[in-house]
């Protein structure tokens, strides 16, 4: 971790942030969930044609080579990108600054660099019955065929939109809108009783 | 172990004794028992009473098609209505009442209703209940007075109001193959398709998968059926690729393979589990449907053929091997098909006497004659039931020589004793869910009955749902269907062999006996065969016209069992073949679902809470929040003692004097970026951005196509191609789409970026004579001096060590200054303005302070902007370039938009110096007792502490022309009338000298 | 009803925003032909049978899109992004996208 | 043909009922008609009554393609309201509401017109203001409308969530006492006997395939039944008015198909007593004279024909509805349907003449359609009969949205769905 300059950002998830186990454990805990909280989060968009030039870029900042096809993407444990939308891509780091470091190289020319850093927050749901709860509030199929490791999905919980990332076979981070943020994972929490689940 | 339980059989669990109580009798009965069984077991015969005579019922099915047995649930306070008592499954503790019955079920007065018989016919409302045309009851006051006394004998049980605690579920579901039904057919088209590796879900309505392998007693592949379906399904539980969905209704097929279902999940428990929902709510998105839901079998209309112990044949069957209970001792059988003879064979081996087999049909097949022998019951062939007897149950029946050629009755009736009626005509498959697919049932003559449509939608049927009634030809057809669902080429191969009684599939085409006395079309809403014929003979002829006219197939039971026999009676009455009167198109649900279910996880809680950076501290700093869309946002923050009025003038008061500050988190804001992007603003907004220079901010006000006002709010150039747009609250979410359908539909051309960064920023706006001196002490990286922050100047700086943008710009009309940070250090920086402030009088306030001083400048909001005005309306006339097309600029000056009447916007001063109300009109006399003449309204309103005077901001016709004269306020809802002067809008301080400072 | 958005695959309808009827032209913006601009604003199709409508994939991508749907029957017969510029790169299109492409261009 | 009463029912009872002759005729059609009304809706029905009494035009066919009220009459929620915030509105639905008052007299037909009332709950204070504006606008033009304290509510509707913990807690509300529901078939039917005893020819299954012309002006229609000439011809076929203007060679229109669903739950023991709306969404609900509860949310938003809605806005009608009445978890849904709406681009109608010679139009009723009946009936036969239009439904043109003068109670905009 890059050493912060200013203070520790507060979470969202705060008072609603409660380390333990909850819920049924009937058969042991099945969800673990956490908030990945990187250090920076930034949107990148190509204009059309610029695509490769951006995906480029990604390589360069950050030495992920994005697959090809709609919605492709990987994580290295510590950063991760995908795309969610025609020529538009997703970067997270655990350290501050992507959005420096990629408006050195994201030209005018090629696109925008957007920085959502405070703007989104990372909710990462893993354990064997995660496909199970997030099929409670999304309506896409989450299968691992339909939905590959690395992969990134833009959709939406009634008002919460959300864009996941697969980051394991049975791991999915969520970004959601950081004002949405506390609702979301107070739903989560309790979709995830069921199943019984901890939160680290 | 009761008189009417076998010792032996079914799916029940005779260790296991289940306690529970009805109608107040405490009663037991054994796990897997449905409470009509147990209570079958205990020789109940009263379940119910019908809607509108109140006749007493008994069951008449087994199923979830039972129109009779409607039974109230009572967990504590929470009421579960309607329920039929063949679709609960008992547990100890279950407390079921029964409905519609004063003051019990036995003794009901509402039966007296029966003597009203013939008035009481099909559309008797209509012709009567108008009332008098003169006197206190006249108008539809006499109907009102009536109508009183009807709701009160209708309905069926009773909701209630408490809260349900039960926590309700949804889960969206994908795979290859849905199978509904899990009987021979459906469970052979769930393995074959599994077999092919598809994704297979499988749902059955009831709790136990096998269907009639449950019941029919027949062998496959040399053992008995049930067994068969027992081993098919663990095979299937035992693969990944396959869902098993028990008690899961499948009710409703929408658009594009689109299916819905419902999951009892813990209905059937004394408690669920933590987390576990009631029931589950199944949006099924399948790649291919095999719909194998059987078929329903059809009542006989005749007279007394809803006297409690007239039951259909396989509802018996059904009883008598699933729970090994006889429904009566002595058991009579009334048909016009082969199907009812393996239940009377059936009843005799479950121990009951068969005393008599009546059969429509003349001429009975050797096979037919074998089993009535077997079941040592006496055939009457060529004879139909004309009468039943007995009171709340059945003690006997009359038989009479019946002809089918025309429906004649011959020669003397006789009596036969029974304490059970076993009826069947015919079977009409379950196609409601092909039918709600979108096409048309095809009626089928041999068969009597409408079978499905060719597919609308990505369907296979199988089994009995396709009139193939045989299972034998269920499992070869669920084979085929599961392998073609799944994608998959059928090759040849054994299926497994099915021993079964014989039986023609084909009923006599008889659907009613005519003698005298009711005979019962719809059980629930007591339609008999002659209220159809009055249909009829009013002229309420098509099948949708005879449905409402009767109510027929209206009730509970959506007409499952009554809909054929009801077309079957108007086709005979108008001379024409059934398919030309026509079939209902049937819609979701197929069965009833709870609303519950449907609102699923957002019962309880309808909506996300969007809360600011600085909501956790706003409420630990005494603020009371108000609701604004979704978003929650301080009101005022309140001291001990204080009215809302006291403390929103005290903040204001404050603010003007030394200095204020309010969050602004939540406006909305939008990152405008690229090379376009000043271009694209220019046509966005009517006035000019491409002129801002990088550092400042400018006010925008955005237009509709049709030139009406949309939004407003300022946007700041933070880089030569990179802006910062900032929106009203309400309106963020759309002004968003209104860009991006821009960019993507109308100019794709321009290389433009939008992106919503809302979230991404905290504001704290702070204003007032002493904010600057404020900033200038916690601001480090940067001067905050009119040369360095002058009037719309943005500059970057640190409060706290954190990074923050400020631009100086005002709403309050005080020297004013927004101040943002990233979202996760908005309450840092807060605090540290707050700390800082605190040597200047620092207030934070609210919404109602906001509003205040914001009325005091005459700054328009949504209550102005309200869809429906103008710019000019608004005196922003100013802001329409005529230098550029904009979007609505084309459309702004069409006639009716530029009229002289229209409603402009104005201040308003209180004369008598009494608080004005939002909503209030505005009228040139007052009128109290009769108010008129309205000339506009009141949009917002307030009490100025900068004015000392109550004012308000209104919308009045012509109201421009009328500043500086008099007119009333008139709000006869609130009774406040009196006089006011119409000023400028701009109250306050109208030349700015305070914000420029 | 599901419709096929050519970057995320099918999804449900609830996830879109209808944007209306995609017949109508946007007249030039200069232009001072009222007419045009009142039909462009107030006048629709309606059509009973297939429909070209604009829908925004707002739940997801948001996309604008370009779909060809049946009014009596709801069902889908093409879907294409709005903006012919998508997807010159290898990632703006993805396969369900190519699918609905192929089956829009057999029709047309 | 007898009166209805309750003499003649019990005489027809003690004759077994076989005396009932059919509530209207089912003659084929003439060769030619004073009038002819496409559409046996309850505006076609209507108007042909009004005609018929009004103006002493009797010699009028209705032509029905399906049975009669087989459209919208015979699919909404009954409610029947006059809470309007713009004055043409306000005026126009009061009309309405006069006529609905005395109606089952007016018909000899019991339409169970029932003044419950109508309570628009309020959510927010800026929300109560809003509604005050619209009833001190009602109240101005003569309509009743009164404002509701929580207190007055719980007391009214007990089983209602006005706790301050619900999401969107209750501050208050509109109520128009006034208002209320109708047995919606028998409005119908109660117009097609009365049209029917004064002369007027209703023929069913009879689909209008296109528009006879003589040079310019529309003179007739072609159907499944054959030819029919007629001086005029009005059209009141909402839901379908795209396709039957589409056959007079009129493409476009200031109007958009759209689905409606509504539904009903299994009947109850009296629940509630008033039609009652949420003010954070879009719901409303009543219970009928049988129990069920009736009601319905948004339209699908999209255009449709199909008479058949989707999922989300059921869940989403369910959620609204279990936000007010959290009691009713456990009621079950028994039934939904789908009605096909014509959306305006201001949410207010169109009756007028044209906009063909020879052709009136009545539409664009969005889903208000119901509670209009009457009025629109009774605007549109004098618009037919004296070729120009009624103080009332003078504001209700088709040129109005090209001139700027769109009747916008919702402030929406030229968005149909969001009307």
């Amino acid at each position: 971790m890059v050493e912060r300059q200013s203070p520790e950002p507060l979470s969202p998830l705060e008072p609603e942030f409660h380390v333990g186990s909850h819920g049924n454990f009937e058969h042991g805990v099945e969800i673990i969930l956490t908030e990945t909280r990187p250090g920076s989060i930034v949107q990148l968009a190509a204009w059309p044609g610029e695509e490769k030039k951006l995906i480029a870029a990604i390589r360069t900042v950050t030495g992920l080579a994005l697959p090809d096809g709609a919605g492709g993407g990987l994580s290295d444990g510590v950063k991760s990108v995908f795309g969610f939308a025609p020529g538009k891509f997703t970067v997270a780091d655990e350290a501050e600054g992507l959005a420096a470091a990629f408006a050195k190289v994201v030209t005018p020319a090629i696109g925008t660099v957007t920085d959502l850093s405070h703007g989104r927050t990372a909710i990462r749901i893993a354990g064997p019955k995660a496909e199970w709860v997030l099929a409670k509030f999304f309506a896409i199929d989450f299968a691992l065929p339909a939905f590959p490791t690395g992969a990134g999905r833009s959709t939406t919980h009634h008002d919460v939109f959300a864009q996941i990332q697969r980051t394991g076979a049975d791991q999915f981070d969520i970004y959601v809108f950081r004002s949405f943020a506390r609702s979301f994972w107070k739903a989560l929490c309790h979709a995830s009783e069921e199943v019984g689940y901890e939160v680290q | 172990m009761s008189p009417r339980r076998a010792d032996t059989g079914g799916r029940i669990d005779r260790l296991k004794t289940i306690r529970f109580t009805f109608d107040g009798t405490a009663y037991t009965g054994h796990a897997g028992d449905t409470l009509a069984s147990a209570l079958l077991a205990k020789g109940v015969t009263l379940y119910g009473r019908s809607f509108k005579y109140h006749r007493p019922r008994g069951l008449l099915t087994a199923g979830v098609e039972e129109p009779n047995a409607l039974v109230t649930v009572l967990k504590g306070e929470v009421r579960e209505p309607n329920i039929p008592a063949t679709m609960v499954e008992i547990h100890d503790g279950l407390v079921a009442i029964s409905q519609n019955r004063f003051p019990s079920l036995a003794w009901d007065i509402n039966a007296v209703n029966q003597l009203g018989g013939k008035i009481l016919s099909a559309g008797f409302y209509y012709k009567t209940f108008m009332g008098p045309v003169f006197g206190p009851l006249k108008g539809t006051r006499f109907w009102m007075f009536c109508e009183h006394f009807i709701r009160r004998a209708a309905g069926l049980g009773s909701a209630g109001s408490a809260k349900d605690p039960a926590r309700y579920g949804r889960m969206n579901a994908f795979c290859d193959v849905l199978v509904v039904g899990s009987g021979p057919a459906g469970l052979m088209a769930a393995k074959a398709a599994a077999d092919q590796g598809a994704r297979v879900m499988l749902a059955d309505l009831e709790p136990l998968f096998g269907g009639s392998a449950n019941w029919s007693e027949e062998t496959i592949d040399g053992a008995p059926a049930a067994d068969w379906a027992r081993r098919t399904v663990a095979q299937l539980a035992g693969r990944d690729n396959v869902r098993l969905l028990p008690r899961t209704t499948v009710w409703g097929y929408y658009d594009n393979n689109t299916l819905a279902a419902l999951e009892r999940v813990s209905d059937h428990k004394d408690q669920p589990v933590k987390g576990e929902p009631r029931h589950r709510y199944w949006a099924i998105r399948a790649k291919s449907v095999v719909l194998a839901t059987g078929a329903f079998e059809r009542p006989l209309v005749f007279p007394g053929n809803d006297r409690p112990g007239v039951m259909l044949a396989h509802a018996a069957e059904r009883y008598a091997n699933e729970f090994g209970v006889l429904p009566g001792e002595r058991i009579a059988l009334f048909t016009n098909n082969d199907s009812a003879y393996r239940a009377a064979v059936a009843l005799k081996k479950a121990g009951a006497a068969v005393v008599a087999i009546a059969d429509v049909r003349p001429e009975l097949s050797p096979e037919m004659r074998k089993l009535a022998s077997e079941a040592e019951a006496e055939i009457f062939a060529g004879h139909a039931v004309v009468a039943t007897e007995g009171g709340k149950a059945l003690s006997g029946l009359k038989l009479q020589r019946f002809d089918m050629t025309n429906g004649a009755l011959i020669g003397d009736a006789r009596s036969i004793h029974a304490d059970c009626l076993l009826m069947s005509g015919g079977w009409s498959p379950t196609i409601h869910l092909a039918s709600q697919a979108g096409a048309k049932a095809e009626w089928n003559a041999a068969r009597q009955a409408f079978l499905p449509p060719k597919p609308a939608q990505s369907w296979i049927g199988a089994g009995a749902f396709t009139g193939s009634f045989s299972t034998a030809e269920a499992i070869a057809e669920g084979r085929t269907a599961g392998i073609a669902a799944a994608g998959g080429q059928s090759t040849p191969s054994v299926l497994p062999v099915v021993e079964a009684v014989p039986g023609d599939p084909d009923p006599a085409p008889v659907f009613e006996i005519r003698a005298k006395g009711k005979s019962f079309v719809d059980f629930q809403h007591d339609v008999t065969a002659e209220d159809v014929r009055l249909a009829h003979r009013e002229g309420f002829v098509s099948v949708e016209h005879l449905k409402r006219y009767t109510t027929l197939g209206m009730a509970t039971d959506q007409g499952k069992s009554s809909n054929v026999p009801g077309l079957a009676i108007m086709a005979e009455a108008l001379g024409k073949p059934i398919p030309e009167v026509g079939t209902t198109r049937f819609r979701p649900p197929f069965a009833p679902v709870s609303i519950g279910s449907l609102a699923a996880e957002r019962f309880g809680d309808l909506k996300p809470e969007r809360l600011t950076p600085m909501h956790d501290w706003h409420l630990a700093n005494g603020a009371t929040m108000y609701s604004a869309g979704l978003w929650y946002r301080p009101m005022i923050y309140g001291h001990a003692g204080e009215t809302v009025e006291q403390a929103y003038v005290r903040e204001a008061k404050a603010t003007r004097e030394s200095a204020g500050i309010v969050d602004v988190s939540t406006l909305g804001k939008i990152a405008v970026q690229g090379p376009d992007a000043a271009a694209f603003l220019d046509r966005v907004y009517t006035n000019m951005f491409s002129t801002l220079a990088v550092g400042k901010a400018r006010y925008g006000l955005m237009l509709r196509e049709d030139g009406l006002a949309f939004d407003d709010g300022t946007t700041w150039r933070l880089g030569e191609q990179d802006f910062l747009m900032t929106t009203t609250t309400a309106n963020a979410g759309k002004v968003m789409q209104h860009l991006e359908y821009f960019l993507d539909v109308i100019w794709p051309e321009l290389k433009v970026h939008v992106t919503s960064v809302t979230d991404e920023w905290a504001g704290a706006a702070i204003g007032g004579p002493k904010a600057r001196q404020i900033l200038a002490a916690c601001v480090t990286g940067t001067s905050v001096d009119n040369a360095a922050l002058p009037f719309m100047g943005i500059v970057r700086g640190e409060i706290s060590g954190v990074p923050v943008m400020i631009c100086r710009l005002s709403f309050s009309g005080e020297m004013a200054f927004e101040v943002y940070s990233g979202a996760g250090h908005g309450t840092h920086v807060w605090e540290a303005l707050v700390e800082a402030g605190k040597p200047f009088g620092l207030v934070t306030y609210g919404l109602e302070a906001l509003g205040t001083m914001r009325i005091e400048k005459g700054h328009v909001t949504g209550a102005e902007i309200d869809g429906r005005t103008t710019a000019r309306d608004l005196h922003l006339d100013w802001m329409l370039s005529k230098k550029k097309p904009f979007i609505g600029s084309a459309m702004m000056d069409r006639e009716g938009l530029i009229a002289s009447d229209r409603l402009e916007l104005v201040g308003l001063i209180a004369l008598d110096n009494r608080p004005f109300n939002g909503g209030a009109h505005i009228v040139e006399e007052v009128d109290e007792a009769n108010p008129h003449g309205s000339i506009g309204h009141i949009t917002a309103c307030c009490y100025s502490p900068a004015l000392g005077r109550h004012i308000a901001l209104a919308l009045v016709k012509g109201g421009k022309a009328r500043q500086g004269t008099r007119a009333h306020v008139s709000d006869p809802l609130r009774n406040r009338f009196g006089p006011v002067e119409i000023v400028s809008n701009h109250f306050f301080d109208p030349d700015g000298s305070r914000m420029h400072g | 009803m599901l419709i096929t958005c050519p970057y995320c695959g099918p999804r449900d309808v609830i996830e879109f925003t209808y944007q209306g009827d995609g017949n109508r032209e946007r007249p030039d913006p200069a232009s001072q032909n009222f007419e045009a601009w009142n039909a462009y604003v107030y006048d629709r199709l309606n059509p009973a049978g297939d429909h070209n409508e604009i829908w925004q994939h707002s739940g997801g991508c948001r996309a604008h899109l370009k779909v060809v749907r049946n009014t009596l029957t709801h069902e889908i017969s093409s879907v294409a992004f709005m903006r012919s510029d998508h997807g010159r790169g290898d990632h703006g299109r993805g396969d369900h996208g190519s699918a609905a492409r192929r089956k829009a261009e057999d029709k047309a | 043909m007898a009166e209805y009463s309750a003499f003649s029912l019990l005489a027809n009872a003690l004759k077994g009922n076989k005396d009932w002759k059919p509530a209207w005729r089912k003659p084929d059609p003439k060769a030619s008609y004073d009038v002819v009304i496409i559409g046996g809706g309850g505006h076609g029905l209507a108007t042909a009554y009004y005609l018929a009494k009004e103006h002493g035009i009797t010699n009028v066919a209705v032509v029905e393609k399906g049975w009669l009220g087989s459209g919208n009459v015979g699919r909404n929620t009954t409610a029947v309201r006059s809470n309007y915030l713009l004055p043409a509105n306000t005026r126009f639905y009061e009309h309405s509401m006069k006529l609905w008052e005395n109606l089952s007299h007016e018909l000899n037909y019991n339409v169970m017109f029932s003044q419950r009332g109508c309570l628009n709950l309020a959510h927010t204070p800026a929300q109560f203001d809003d509604y005050a504006r619209r009833g001190n606008a009602m109240r101005h033009l003569g309509v009743d409308a009164e404002l509701m304290t929580k207190a007055e509510i719980k007391r009214l509707i007990p089983a209602l969530d006005i706790s301050d913990s619900a999401r969107f807690p209750v501050v208050g509300g509109l109520m128009q006492r006034r208002a209320g529901t109708a047995r919606h078939d028998a409005v119908a039917w109660g117009y097609a006997r009365g049209a029917d005893r004064r002369g007027v020819d209703i023929i069913e299954n009879c689909e209008v395939t296109g528009f006879l012309r003589d040079g310019d002006r529309i003179s007739g229609v072609s159907t499944s039944r054959g030819d029919i000439r007629a001086r005029k011809v009005a059209v009141a076929v909402a839901g379908s008015t795209g396709r039957v203007m589409q056959l007079a060679g009129i493409e476009t229109m200031p109007i958009e198909s759209h689905v409606l669903q509504a539904f009903v739950t299994e009947s109850l023991k009296p629940f509630i007593d008033t039609v009652v709306t949420f003010g954070m969404g879009h719901f409303y609900m009543s219970q009928s004279d049988k129990g069920g509860l009736i009601y319905g949310g948004d339209i699908d938003g999209y255009n449709s024909y199909a008479q058949r809605g989707n999922l989300p806005v059921v869940d989403e009608v369910m959620s609204e509805m279990l936000a007010l009445f959290p009691g009713l978890a456990r009621v079950r849904m028994l039934r939904s349907w789908g009605g096909v709406c014509d959306m305006s681009m201001d949410g207010s109608p169109i009756i007028t003449a044209g906009p063909l010679p020879g052709m009136y139009l009545n539409c664009g009723w969005c889903y208000g359609g119901f509670k209009a009946t009457p009025a629109s009936g009774w605007c549109f036969a004098w618009t037919i009969a004296k070729d120009q239009p009624h103080d009332l439904n003078a504001p209700f043109t088709l040129d109005r949205f090209h001139r700027g003068l769109v009747i916008d109670d919702k402030g929406q905009g030229a968005n149909p769905r969001l009307h």
